[in-house]
């Protein structure tokens, strides 16, 4: 007996007095008489046991630790054989046994093999330890695995404080008014005009927004209660441009019949009117 | 673990619930073998209460049980603590906006036909109460709607001197290229539908 | 008015927040022209500190700013307050945080490269959902895959001010460290392990 295998028997109670058939688990096509030496736990725990490992990683760095052994000094043999118990009793137990399992299986079986090859006198510095990728990756899973621990021991929100909260009372909220952009604006029309498909053909014109705004802006100097100065609506100080716009304005309110004018004989002054 | 003051207790954990809490309550927090008397309890209030004089909190009795909160005459000073985050308007909101600055002057019914959905009450109040938008007539038909126009603030906010700063509808078509079949120019875009209108632009020609 | 000291307008705008607030947030409580600068906030904050000592209460600062929590040593006592216990997070879940906590910038294939295993969507799609990982870039190479790193929310959720609080990660140690003075003269036997591996390799087959 290996000297892993005595600490594993030692430890490995439960193992030594588990049935001499595992129900339902087989190995290749033998029933599996034995499980692993080196499972130190009962059978019936096993499962649980087994899928509490975060992957091949995590497996490998148990075998390891368990036994006490230095991470950089692996006996690549005696873990690849327990590793591999262990990927078996998964198989047979249908675990869902990721992919993983079986490449760091493959990965084992390689350093083993390149392990086994005899080795030329001259050790070329290139010539690296075919361990060394494994014990690199290890070392990095273990320093997360610890990581993920000490995190995990951090006191945090919910469990070890609870933010301080206090009532207010009628708490007068000053929303302020949201900001629009002009860009938002002309998206948002766009839009609308797209659908309602202003843009055809026969819809094109030039649209003249100042006589829009003139129009909205006459309106609001008319009553329909009494009668406004024609003349008053047109302003001279806006120059040319200002009083043909105007007067546009008053001609596009009078087609869509929102105002009307009244001139009581030729030549008189004309007065408007808001159509009531 | 020594046990901490109970009014110290009863306060982190008024304060952890960030509600009132009910002397019922605040017993059901001890083990049953050591839970504090109602008398017990509210004397330790009393004396947080004390505590708490001059300091900007209070610790009073409401319906539901006690809670602390913010005193009254501090509250002035915390309005702006939510202030950050203004909301936003509704996309259905700028669509109006934009029809009434384009089509004005012109009634609700009027927007509605160019959007093709109703439009809320609520969105022509936000409109007005923003100064944005006000009613400047009546159109003289069945029912006299109130037509809608855009005011010297609405000018302001967007930083523009008269209307005729906003491009034209044309202007915009470009901006949207919603239509690519005008744009005859570039047959080369990537858009499919403007190779297809080119297509058939040329068959046609 | 007079104006209240001004740890007790943090202390009642902490409070009220419930949540942390930043330096930027609490002068803006202030009118422009009379915010206070921020070494007269930490002083006010510092106050607050001993004033809270021995309270059961903590005036601590976190990534995104200050805030009053319920300390520790007073949380067991507050146990009963909840009907559910904290949640605890999964191994995997805790592994991946760790991994993106330590190493950000990562991408969701070199977290996997490390733990050895593939990570599950849900398990990313909960940490972004809770708010402490977010994707904060993308690696310049075939399939541009997402780069992931930790936010505030994460420091704020473990009572961390930045990342340089977290607990340091472990050395990693080189296989020359083993049996240096062997290797020098003996580099055809120095390996006991491979020795045995040729005993059991042959034993094994």
């Amino acid at each position: 007996m290996t000297v892993e295998h005595g600490i594993a028997g030692q430890e490995a109670v439960a193992a030594e007095e588990s049935p001499s058939v595992v129900p339902g688990v087989r190995v290749g096509n033998e029933p599996l008489r034995e499980l692993p030496r080196d499972l130190y736990i009962p059978p019936d725990a096993l499962e649980v046991f087994l899928e509490t490992f975060e992957g091949p990683l995590d497996l490998l760095l148990y075998l390891i630790r368990r036994q006490n052994l230095d991470i950089l000094d692996i006996p690549i043999a005696a873990i690849t054989r327990q590793y591999m118990g262990y990927v078996e009793v998964m198989k047979e137990l249908r675990l869902e046994l990721a992919a993983e399992y079986l490449v760091m299986a493959a990965v084992l079986a390689e350093i083993k093999s390149r392990m086994l090859l005899p080795r030329p006198v001259k050790v070329d510095e290139e010539e690296a330890d075919p361990r060394a990728e494994l014990v690199r990756r290890l070392q990095e899973y273990e320093r997360y695995k610890t990581a993920a621990e000490d995190l995990d021991s951090l006191p945090r929100v919910g469990r070890d404080l609870q933010p301080a909260t206090a009532m207010v009372p009628e708490m007068p909220r000053e929303a302020p008014a949201p900001e629009v952009s002009l860009d938002d604006l002309l998206m948002a029309l766009a839009d609308v005009m797209a659908r309602a498909e202003m843009f055809s053909h026969h819809h094109v014109q030039r649209e003249v927004l100042s006589v829009r705004e003139r129009m909205s802006w006459t309106l609001q100097q008319l009553d329909s209660e009494q009668f406004t100065d024609f003349r008053s609506l047109l302003r001279p100080e806006e120059g040319k441009r200002g009083v043909v716009v105007g007067f546009l304005a008053i001609l596009e309110l009078i087609r869509e019949a929102l105002l009307e004018l009244v001139q009581a004989e030729p030549f008189a002054p004309i007065y408007v009117r808001a159509r009531a | 673990m020594a046990t901490p003051p109970l009014k110290h207790i009863l306060e982190a954990a008024m304060l952890a619930a960030g509600d009132a809490l009910s002397l019922e309550h605040m017993q059901a927090l001890f083990p049953d073998t050591d839970r504090p008397e109602k008398p017990r309890l509210r004397g330790a209030l009393l004396e947080l209460q004390q505590d708490y004089a001059d300091r900007g909190l209070d610790v009073v009795e409401v319906a539901s049980g006690w809670r602390i909160q913010v005193a009254s005459d501090m509250v002035p000073w915390l309005a702006r603590l939510w202030e950050e985050k203004p909301v936003r308007y509704s996309r259905a909101l700028l669509e109006t906006l934009a029809v009434i600055a384009y089509r004005q002057p012109v009634t609700r019914g009027e927007i509605e036909e160019v959007r093709g959905v109703s439009i809320s009450t609520t969105i022509m109040r936000t409109l007005q109460d923003r100064g944005w938008v006000r009613v400047i007539g009546h159109r003289d038909v069945p029912g006299r709607p109130a037509m809608f126009g855009t005011t010297r603030a609405f000018l302001d906010h967007f930083n523009l001197k008269s209307l005729d700063q906003l491009p034209s509808l044309g202007e915009l078509r470009d901006l949207s290229e919603l239509h690519p079949e005008l744009d005859l120019g570039f047959p080369d875009t990537a858009d499919p539908a403007a190779e297809e209108a080119a297509d058939r632009g040329s068959s046609d020609g």
